[in-house]
């Protein structure tokens, strides 16, 4: 069964499923095209209930250096945003799971937001992630992509105080996006459980918006720890690392055979 | 000209349309309590009591000027250098890192992290971080540790650990993003220094207030000695925070007219550039808006300058604000003329100055033949050019490295 | 203490039975008519007022006192810096050079020739002789000029040309031979640029006199700042120019104590020695009676420290005076003594000394513990590290010269 | 005939061969002992007047390359202040010219002024320059040559003024040095042929001692101007190199030649 293009729906399924939503990442065009699709759709195939596809950028101020260096390999291979966004399109098309874009203000400014909103929901893209783009700045960036009907879930950190992450979560939209520990993307440092679960109760306290967690989840066992109390898992360098050096079906076999070990850890809940 | 600059950024960081804050959320905070501890800090007079004590002491200002006599023949307008070459360490990037570590200690920070491109701003911060007894973490793109092992190596010597970033370009570019993700890692106990007006908000700002005493002394020696304003302000900018410092001074003094002087590299019509004002458009890059080297899709263009200090693709918002004010103008110098300065000042003056310094002073000279004897142009000699040696040497097929 | 001491040297050139004048005849006249051009120049105000303006704006003077706090754990006196490290061109040999350049300009000379060992007083010559268009030539050990290729090349931007010495060791003390052989050559036009407080009279008074503003500097700083005399001044000795100059301020107060700290390489007991007051006895080099490192049949012995400004094997005659009188005392520190020293500033103070002055520091820790908390200790930080920097990574077996 | 070891003898019997007197220098065990002594024969065969035996020292101010190379090969072969005057000792019993040391006021001061002048005495030698003892300083060192009634010539340079030139003839023992020209020893720079017949003349109405010129005079054609107008003439640094790099026998046979011509170049007088 081919995934609606809404996130509502995304989570919808998964509660439906008593588990988290399994989200991982992946480069457009890393290494190329061909392999990115045959890639989303082992994901597809694999369990993934929403995927975020990173829009290469040069400097991700918000990315560890696994996902910068596919982002530079994806450059490397000539990648452009339209191209990204092309991509989203085919892989919607070929029966992927819904797609969200993360991508970086600069790279969006440039491209318009205007431009960005439309070609986004023309590809049946959910939404998209700007980590650089805080609160304050959301207003001159998110109307277009909102008028769209895109999401635009925000990131809460450790270091975000309560008041805060309440409003964050405000003005989210599609889902909040929990970050798991310090840091930026990337596995060096594990998630804190204890610190997540606590910030996820205290979230539901304020939003109905589902929780996604992310950052440094790398292994079953953090999934298995994290999709206990969250509603969605984001996994973003060890999906990228699971396949790099690959191409085409062997990629697709490789970062096929992790998801669905990832999927597989996913506890069912009460 | 008369227009009227604003004072300070407005609450979000804004100089006009530049500036702003775009980073990721788990800066979000360290950033504001870094504002609200700026606030705090500039608010009292203990703190600035001793940031000049500091600098007296310590880095050894006030910085003299210097009328550099036998720069140009013929009628000209005096040219008066503002030295900060005598200042510890060699440039002015000391006067913002010793402010940055009294906010540190201020904020309880106990370690101090910056990037460097060069190695200067390196160095400033592993300077003050030894003197005050706080760790410090060095980023610096993998192809600079390579190029620039001496100030690598300076920077040990005063007990800091150097990073070598293998993102990216390789670059000081590079070594910026990899410290924000380094801060964002380790936010709690960890202050970042930025080395230049260079940022999200409140850095621009911040780095600027320490680096206004360059413009607020030289003002003060120009009228001692001469008696009147200057004609024209002249500085280097690479980031932009030498020339901030000194423009600060004569900002609201109308009819001094103030000069920034990028690196044009091989020429700004290149690609090998490094004049985000003169070539560049606008953009986003760590953390504000401003002018930035770019192509069409926002993606960052690889630099070119053949000095370190100034190869860099963004500048501050506020030299963008001052640009687009029409309050400053921005000129670029190229590799070329710029060395020809480099050699002139040092045989005509006996002072050697940085190559960041001496796209300045290129622009300087033409100048001062143009004003004629009426101008008054004091130009800042943002820094000592012992560091370049080896690369100048390097170009010419000089073997210097025993 | 109270020994009093002459003002100057008598009329023959003698601070009690050092120095006087041992040149050959050819010299004789050319030091007559320089002693009688410092005579005027000495009384005539307007020289001091050329010079205390190039000092202000040029070298950057006065240079700062700097408390350095870290440097000595449990109770100890407080160690101050005089931070001549600040200087144009990082040390205090400018202050020499722009005196020497004063006087040869006024009597007419267009050339300055200099000698130098590490590199310093070479480029410091050359510094001036760039600001004020003179040629200069500077003579420098064969064996030096491979040791210190970088000074060699900042000499030549500079616009000096630099003569390889092949004779003799190849070292220091056959660069200052030839350059008064290269006097004798060309008395006429040429100006002997000395570095240090040595050579025939003149010289050491005259050298002296050029640095004595870093002792009357000193004293009013610290009179201004701690209200009080310091208990002890402490100055490496090479030839003895920055020792000579800081005590200055200090020898008419006979309570301060006054200590020159030399090289003792490997050991003052130890051949490889550049202890000339510790280890030699009374001789004649370069021109003056002094305590010279020799063998018993009066020649000269090779010396050796880790510092090449202090690698002489000479030393000024007014410190001999001052030694055998007592009213200065002279100590000696090995080369791993100031290496720790060294390193030990860089990490607690953020200040890469020269590794000169790192013997002065090296003692007045020590001396530091010993006085306690009453005491008040001065320390000539005679110049910056940055130049030693290869010879210590080469030490340690780090590569830095790319 | 054995000359006597008085300077003035030397320059009686040169008169009253109407030309000037010939006096070499030579640096006492360069590059060893034996042929020093070979060389020091040698140049009395060839007609040399007066022998300048350089006693050699490391830091020789007044002195060129050449003299300050050929001093260093000395001091390397183990050659101490007294093996000089045990070289003059040996040569004056084989029958050598009169022999003048050149020397250093530091080894001399070492040596001690006393124990110097009375084993030079001793040797057989006729005097002693100290080039590095101006004027000022000859009380502190020259009183014990002179009660050893060895001659201390003293040297008047192309910069010292009349007056001066006058005291220094008159503190002069033996004859007056006249250095030709600016600069040390060694023949970089040619003789000031005018100048130096111009200062003689008018040394002449200040001093009866004679007066020899020296530095720099390095060819027969040199030789011929000098000697013209000059009582003696000093060649060192071209005797030095004429034998430099050969020992023994082939020295001596080298230097011989050398000095021979030059000999020959000595103008006759009217
Ligand atoms: C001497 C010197 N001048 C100028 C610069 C450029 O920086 P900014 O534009 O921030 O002054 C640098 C940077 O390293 C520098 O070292
Ligand atoms: C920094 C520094 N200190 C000290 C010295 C020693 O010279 P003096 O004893 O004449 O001060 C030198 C000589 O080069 C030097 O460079």
């Amino acid at each position: 069964m081919i995934a609606s293009g809404g996130i509502g729906d995304v989570f919808a399924r998964a509660r439906a499923e008593r588990r988290a939503a399994l989200i991982p990442y992946v480069v457009a065009g890393d290494p190329d095209r061909e392999t990115t699709l045959a890639v989303i759709d082992a994901l597809t195939q694999a369990g993934a209930d929403l995927i975020e596809l990173g829009i290469p950028y040069g400097d991700p101020l918000a990315d560890g250096p696994t996902i910068a260096a596919a982002g530079q390999r994806a450059l490397g291979a000539g990648i452009k945003f339209a191209d990204s966004i092309e991509i989203a399109a085919q892989a919607r098309a070929r029966g992927a799971a819904p797609i969200l874009f993360f991508t970086y203000v600069n790279p969006v400014d440039h491209y318009g937001a205007e431009r960005f909103a439309r070609d986004a929901r023309d590809a049946g893209a959910a939404g998209a992630i700007v980590p650089d783009v805080p609160l304050e700045e959301l207003d001159a960036f998110a109307p277009p992509l909102r008028a769209a009907g895109l999401a635009i879930p925000l990131l809460i950190a450790p270091t975000t105080p309560h008041a805060r992450a309440a409003r964050i979560a405000a003005a989210s939209s599609g889902f909040v996006y929990l970050v798991s520990r310090l840091g930026v993307t990337g596995a060096r440092r594990e998630p804190d459980v204890g610190w997540v679960a606590a910030e996820i109760a205290r979230l539901r306290t304020t939003t109905q918006l589902p929780i996604a967690v992310g950052f440094g989840i790398s292994t079953p066992a953090h999934v298995a720890a994290i999709g206990a109390v969250a509603d969605g898992v984001v996994v973003g360098s060890a999906v990228v690392d699971s396949y790099a050096g690959s191409r085409g079906d062997e990629a697709a076999a490789k970062v096929g055979a992790y998801a669905a070990s990832l999927r597989a850890a996913l506890p069912s809940r009460g | 000209m008369s227009i009227q600059t604003e004072q300070t950024p407005d609450a979000r960081g804004y100089f006009g349309r530049f500036g702003g804050v775009f980073v990721p959320e788990v800066l979000m905070e360290a950033l504001a309590r870094l504002e609200q501890a700026t606030r705090e800090a500039f608010a009292d007079p203990a703190f600035w009591s001793e940031y000049e004590g500091l600098l007296r002491d310590y880095v050894g200002r006030p910085s003299p000027i210097y009328h550099a006599e036998r720069l140009v023949d013929g009628p000209h307008a005096p040219i008066i250098f503002k030295r900060e070459d005598t200042n510890h360490t060699g440039a002015h990037k000391i006067n913002n890192t010793v402010g940055q570590a009294l906010l540190a200690r201020r904020m309880g920070k106990t370690r101090l992290i910056a990037e460097t491109g060069a190695g200067q701003h390196g160095v400033a911060t592993a300077t003050i971080g030894a003197k005050m007894g706080m760790q410090v973490d060095v980023y610096m793109g993998a192809v600079d540790v390579e190029r620039q092992a001496l100030n690598v190596y300076l920077m040990k010597l005063l007990g800091a650990t150097v990073y070598p970033v293998e993102s990216g370009t390789r670059t000081l570019k590079d070594a910026t993003n990899e410290a924000f993700r380094e801060w964002a890692a380790r936010v709690e106990d960890t202050f970042y220094v930025i080395g230049s007006v260079v940022g999200a908000h409140p850095y621009p700002y911040l780095v600027r207030e320490f680096q206004k005493v360059i413009g607020v002394e030289a003002r003060a020696q120009i009228l001692e000695r001469y008696g009147r304003l200057p004609s024209d302000v002249v500085a280097c900018v690479g980031g932009g925070s030498n020339a901030m410092g000194i423009f600060r001074g004569f900002v609201d003094d109308g009819a001094v007219n103030l000069w920034g002087v990028e690196a044009a590299g091989h020429g700004v019509r290149e690609i090998d550039t490094a004049a985000s004002l003169n070539a560049g458009s606008v953009g986003i890059l760590h953390g504000s808006r401003s002018y930035v080297l770019q192509d069409g899709e926002g993606q960052v263009r690889d630099t070119h300058s053949i000095s370190a200090g100034l190869d860099y693709p963004g500048v501050g918002p506020e030299h963008s604000f001052l640009k687009d004010s029409g309050r400053a103008r921005y000129v670029a110098i190229d590799d070329d003329d710029a060395l020809a300065a480099f050699h002139h000042t040092a045989r005509r003056e006996g002072i050697v100055p940085a190559l960041e310094s001496a796209h300045a002073i290129a622009f300087a000279q033409r100048l001062a033949a143009e004003r004629g004897p009426d101008g008054l142009i004091v130009v800042n000699l943002s820094g000592r050019g012992d560091k370049d040696v080896r690369t100048v040497a390097a170009l010419e097929g000089t073997e210097v490295l025993k």
